[in-house]
């Protein structure tokens, strides 16, 4: 294979009186570069972050942090199947699911997320069936203890919305349905468990319910 | 035939006192796994003379994450995001190589329009990873300011890449039988912007540094590797072209579209740093030519040809498929026994971790500082030797 | 080369070498002891003249009771590549070092020596490359435990 | 020549020697006056100069600098003087303690000593020695003894390496910077500092005397450079190969006492430099221009010292936020086998323009 090779172009030998100046120069054109960008405020790229944060935009595709979307009645799409619990490659997700009392039908009771070992690898998102889950970019996430990293995402326990919209009777739907905030029980972590870790539910965008570390100070041992 | 285990105290033990009160003695030091121009943990082990470096000895490990094991318990698909992990200034493409090994397992055919994504996306960031080697490369020759050019260059990138990718780092984007997600609409227009601003910018890169006198006696004719012995020691990439071995993947076996693009190889010379140097300058402005030669071409097409969650199950037995990545070859071999969603064995032949051996041999004679600009000009990155 | 050619060529050398079908690129198996003739001559031989090694490992058949050395070679200048492959029982793991061949070796062999334990004559320099020098057992063999191996629930 | 241009020279000492036959106390007051003015000067240059090297940073690499305390992060040096006095002082275990308690002191000494015979401005100025160019060449020297005992007593094989560097630095380029202030001593007759400022009415050294005072300012700049170990020639320090060179193991304030010595030694050079080659606090006078010179000299002599002793410093800190770092070798190769050479025919050319009263404008 015969190719150029763009680098190293013949030159001719400099002498050492030229090639003093010829550094000189290079230095000069070196510190003109710089001086360039030192008169010219408008180059600068820093962002003063906690002040911008009213025009600071995350794109759409950011992948932050997990959510479960819940429409305008406050219901969500995911049906328990399990299988973003498989497609997580380190466990992240726990999926506590439960038998409808009327229906007999499997459906979501806890939907469990550790962000302290989510890789963020968006698989959990792709393989939904339902697009019950979605990635978005609120990143504001620090925390001083990492069991507040662990989500609850389902505001409710009960069938999903396609399933709940079949019922007609609110009144009926309302029974179907159980409120889920924090789950407290077994957490899977990579093949082991701890027991007694409070998991905190921090609903999605709009009301921002963060469970303060007091909470966690008073329950755990 | 007992075979002797060695271990590193074998290595240090301190030499005999000279025999002249006149002869220094030599010394150990350990250069790192805390020190700033080791790019992370690597700890070279260094037998000094004064200041010139008579032995290295690299000391890896400071993040070994046992890849290959994990990767025998995650399945095909599950396994692409680890390799975001291992040189995470090329994830996409390893990323495209952990896919490519994947599919040519499966003797899956991808179409025209994720090929040439994959294309464009790869050497996005391959300008990417070398625009962050050069500001690393300023700063270890004691020059701060390149450092600051640089990734104030490669945050353009990032910022086209997460609007695409949806992450700035690990990105997991090029999946085993496509993408995960299809481009977002403004990819082309920006990228276009970003070929636009980043030409001049390489120009100056050049005044700034390239062309800077005391550059040129910091690197010029230091740590010299010749060809025969690049390619014995194991190097690839940049590293290797720039002792004058005319071997890129992306020519000889090429991949996605780059038979269909018109680009040059970067070749150096005599293999020294500079050579090194002006290898990966090249290699980003032909980086933007290919991206200039296809961003207008993308096909339409699907951008994910298997079901998502579907489990992969290649048919039994070993395949190797290698691709070039910014640092040099990383090559997957993966073994399936046929019967599990899951590889047997993966085999990570990582370009760092056969790139820095080299410096045992470049190294030794020079001084600590061109010991600091070798090192840098392999571009190491740690996380990708250690796996 | 053209591959069958090249397999020609490569079987010639030694009447041991056994070519392997179903495989992605010309594969050869050859018994161990016969292992370093064989790449040296491959490596030597200036119309093969394999000069880069590009990767060499094992795989832990456990079932076969085996280890299978793993050698993927490429030529660059009649770019060509293949791959040897050999076996060793795994209660006697000595292989040949082929790093006065290919200098890459020495470092890939550690590696593999670190990962499965497999001990190799004639290594310059075998110790441990990325575990610690204390470290007891070899991770990448089937059968390995240790205290802090989490097991990936099914 | 000009009326305006006579100056009245005073300095604090000579007040004090002045003062003391009618007062003691006004005399003992003079004194404390020039320490503590002295010391507080110090203090208070470290800060302006560590807050302007950030800013001047900053904006050298399209960035912002500090940004946070105050108003453009005016009070970041108060801060961050405020979190180094808090900071654990730790002593390696095996060092050896006296040394490593002492040496950054050392290093501020040298620096300390050089600033009290200064002329900031005909009326400011501690002492004029008649010696002076003499005295900053010796005191300066004082500072590389610190260095080395911090590098060595450290007890860190970088350290160590980073002291002996320093030292072979230092020592060399001081030999180059002497023969620089050679060429001034020779063209204004004098050793003493005053003199030499009051010798520049006329015009400066820098261009007064056919190039050899460009020649020779050129010299000084770069020697001075390396004597204070800023890049490109900070090797001592060497942040991507020693770390951090001989201040490796110092922390809290004993690490700040480095750097308040590296950032006045920057002014001290800069003082120097402008002193000899730039008139000093002498205003910019052309020829005969009497109304040309008249607008100049209303800019009080004090902000001219100022004036052109941060446009020194700016340069230095141009070069350190453009330059690469040389290598130790190549370090001693571009003094012994170029600046020491050039510095000798410099010489020589000064001393025949003095033989045979070449200067621009003649006395």
């Amino acid at each position: 294979m015969t190719m150029q090779t763009p680098t190293k172009p013949a030159k001719k030998p400099v002498g050492p009186i030229r090639g003093f100046f010829k550094g000189i120069s290079s230095l000069l054109k070196g510190m003109g570069v710089t001086f360039k960008y030192f008169v010219h405020p408008s180059t600068v790229v820093t962002q003063q972050y906690p002040e911008n944060r009213e025009t600071l935009k995350m794109p759409d595709r950011a992948r932050i942090r997990l959510s479960m979307p819940h429409d305008e009645n406050g219901y969500h799409k995911c049906t328990g199947c399990h299988i973003c619990e498989d497609a997580c490659p380190n466990r992240s997700i726990t999926v506590v699911d439960r038998k409808n009392a009327t229906t007999k039908r499997q459906e979501i009771d806890h939907f469990i997320w550790r962000m302290d070992s989510c890789t963020f690898c968006n698989l959990c998102v792709v393989v939904c069936p339902f697009t019950a889950l979605k990635m978005h970019g609120d990143f504001e996430n620090s925390v001083y203890d990492r069991r507040l990293l662990i989500y609850n995402l389902n505001r409710y326990a009960g069938p999903a919305a396609p399933a709940l919209a079949k019922i007609e009777d609110p009144e009926e739907r309302k029974r179907n349905i159980d409120e889920r905030g924090v789950y407290s029980g077994l957490i899977p972590m990579n093949g082991s468990a701890i027991a007694g870790v409070r998991a905190c539910g921090k609903p999605p965008e709009s009301e921002k319910v963060r469970v303060t570390e007091d909470d966690i100070k008073g329950e755990s041992p | 035939m007992t075979i002797a285990i060695r271990t590193l105290e074998d290595l240090t033990r301190p030499s005999a006192t000279p025999d002249s009160p006149l002869a220094t003695q030599e010394y150990f030091v350990n250069m790192g796994p805390q020190h700033p121009s080791t790019h992370g943990v690597l700890k070279l082990l260094l037998k000094l003379d004064g200041e010139t470096v008579r032995e290295v000895i690299p000391v890896l490990g400071y993040v070994h994450r046992g890849m290959e094991k994990v990767g025998e318990h995650l399945g095909y698909r599950q396994f692409v995001h680890m390799s975001d992990r291992m040189d995470y200034l090329s994830a996409l493409m390893n990323n495209w190589a952990v896919s490519r090994a994947v599919e040519t397992a499966m003797k899956i055919e991808t179409n025209e329009r994720i090929e040439t994504i994959r294309t464009i996306m790869a050497e996005l960031q391959r300008i990417q990873s070398h625009q962050l080697w050069w500001g690393v490369f300023g700063m270890d020759l004691g020059a701060f300011t390149p450092f600051l050019y640089g990734f104030r260059d490669r945050e353009h990138v990032t910022d086209i890449l997460e609007k695409t990718t949806g992450a700035r780092l690990t990105m997991n984007y090029i999946q085993p039988g496509g993408l995960m997600f299809d481009l977002h609409p403004d990819f082309q227009k920006e990228v276009k912007e970003f070929i636009a601003y980043f030409r001049p910018k390489l120009k100056e890169y050049e005044t700034l540094f390239s062309e800077n006198v005391i550059v040129h006696k910091r690197v010029k004719g230091v740590g010299v590797l010749d060809a025969k012995t690049a390619i014995s020691i194991g190097t690839t990439g940049p590293v290797l072209r720039a002792s004058g071995v005319d071997y890129d993947l992306r020519k000889r076996e090429p991949y996605g579209m780059y038979s269909k693009v018109k680009f040059e190889v970067a070749l150096g010379t005599t293999g020294d740093t500079w050579d090194r140097y002006q290898v990966r300058i090249e290699e980003m402005k032909q980086s933007l030519s290919i991206i200039e030669q296809l961003i207008d071409n993308i096909p339409e097409g699907k951008t994910m040809l298997m079901k998502p969650g579907a489990k992969i199950k290649p048919p039994e037995g070993i395949s190797y498929s290698h691709m070039e990545t910014a640092r040099g070859v990383l090559g997957i071999m993966l073994v399936s026994d046929g019967k599990d969603h899951r590889p047997y064995r993966i085999h990570l032949r990582t370009p760092n971790y056969n790139n820095i051996w080299s410096i045992t041999h470049t190294a030794p004679g020079w001084r600590i500082a061109d010991l600091v600009a070798i090192l840098s000009s392999l571009d190491i990155v740690v996380p990708d030797m250690d796996r | 080369m053209e591959t069958q050619v090249l397999s020609s060529a490569v079987l010639a050398i030694d009447s041991k070498a056994q070519l392997r079908d179903k495989t992605d690129r010309l594969t050869v198996t050859i018994p161990v002891e016969a292992l370093f003739t064989f790449l040296s001559k491959l490596n030597t031989d200036s119309s093969l003249a394999f000069d880069m090694l590009c990767a060499h490992t094992a795989i832990d058949w456990i079932a076969e009771q085996r280890f299978e050395m793993v050698y993927e070679l490429y030529s660059t200048t009649h770019s060509h590549a293949m791959r040897v492959t050999t076996s060793v029982p795994r209660e006697n793991t000595v292989v040949p070092s082929v790093s006065s061949l290919w200098r890459i070796a020495e470092w890939q062999e550690r590696e593999v020596y670190d990962m499965f334990g497999i001990l190799y004559e004639n290594h310059p320099d075998l110790r441990r490359v990325l575990l610690d020098d204390g470290w007891q057992g070899f991770p990448l063999r089937k059968d390995y435990k240790d205290d802090y191996l989490l097991e990936r629930p099914e | 020549m000009n009326e305006t241009t006579v100056w009245q020279v005073k300095t604090i000492a000579q007040r004090a020697q002045e003062a003391l036959p009618d007062s003691v106390w006004l005399s003992a007051g003079y004194i404390a006056l020039g320490l503590v003015g002295a010391g507080a000067f110090v203090a208070l240059l470290g800060m302006v100069l560590i807050y302007a090297e950030r800013k001047i940073a900053a904006h050298f690499q399209c960035r912002m600098g500090p940004m946070r305390v105050g108003w453009h992060g005016i009070l970041q040096s108060i801060a961050d003087t405020l979190k180094l006095l808090l900071k654990e002082d730790i002593v390696p275990e095996n060092a050896d303690k006296l040394l490593h308690l002492i040496a950054p002191f050392l290093c501020l000494l040298g620096a300390l000593l050089t600033i009290a015979v200064l002329p900031m401005s005909p009326t400011l100025q501690v002492a004029d020695v008649n010696i002076g160019v003499l005295y900053i060449s010796a005191v300066s020297g004082l500072g590389v003894l610190g260095l080395l005992v911090a590098g060595w007593s450290s007890n860190n094989k970088w350290s160590l390496i980073g002291a002996m560097r320093a030292g072979a630095q230092i020592v060399s380029y001081e030999l180059s910077a002497t023969l620089a202030l050679l060429v001034v001593v020779l063209l204004s007759g004098t050793l003493q500092l005053s003199k030499i400022v009051e010798s520049q009415a006329q015009g400066w050294w820098i261009w007064r005397a056919h190039g050899v005072g460009i020649v020779s300012f050129i010299i000084f700049l770069i020697a001075s450079v390396a004597e204070i170990n800023r890049t490109p020639f900070d090797i001592a320090e060497g942040e991507s190969e020693l770390t951090a060179g001989f201040h490796t193991e110092y922390s809290g304030m004993r690490f700040a006492f480095f750097f308040l010595a590296e950032f006045i030694n920057m002014f001290i050079v800069s003082a120097v430099c402008s002193t000899l080659f730039l008139g000093g606090w002498m205003p910019f006078h052309i020829g005969n221009l009497a109304g040309f010179n008249g607008i100049m000299d209303l800019i009080p002599p004090g902000l001219w010292f100022a004036g052109k002793t941060s446009f020194i410093i700016f340069l230095i800190m141009w070069f350190r936020w453009t330059f690469p770092r040389l290598r130790v070798d190549q370090l001693m190769k571009l003094e012994w086998k170029l600046l020491l050479p050039i510095g000798f025919v410099n010489l020589f050319a000064a001393a025949v323009i003095v033989l045979y009263n070449l200067y621009f404008f003649p006395k």
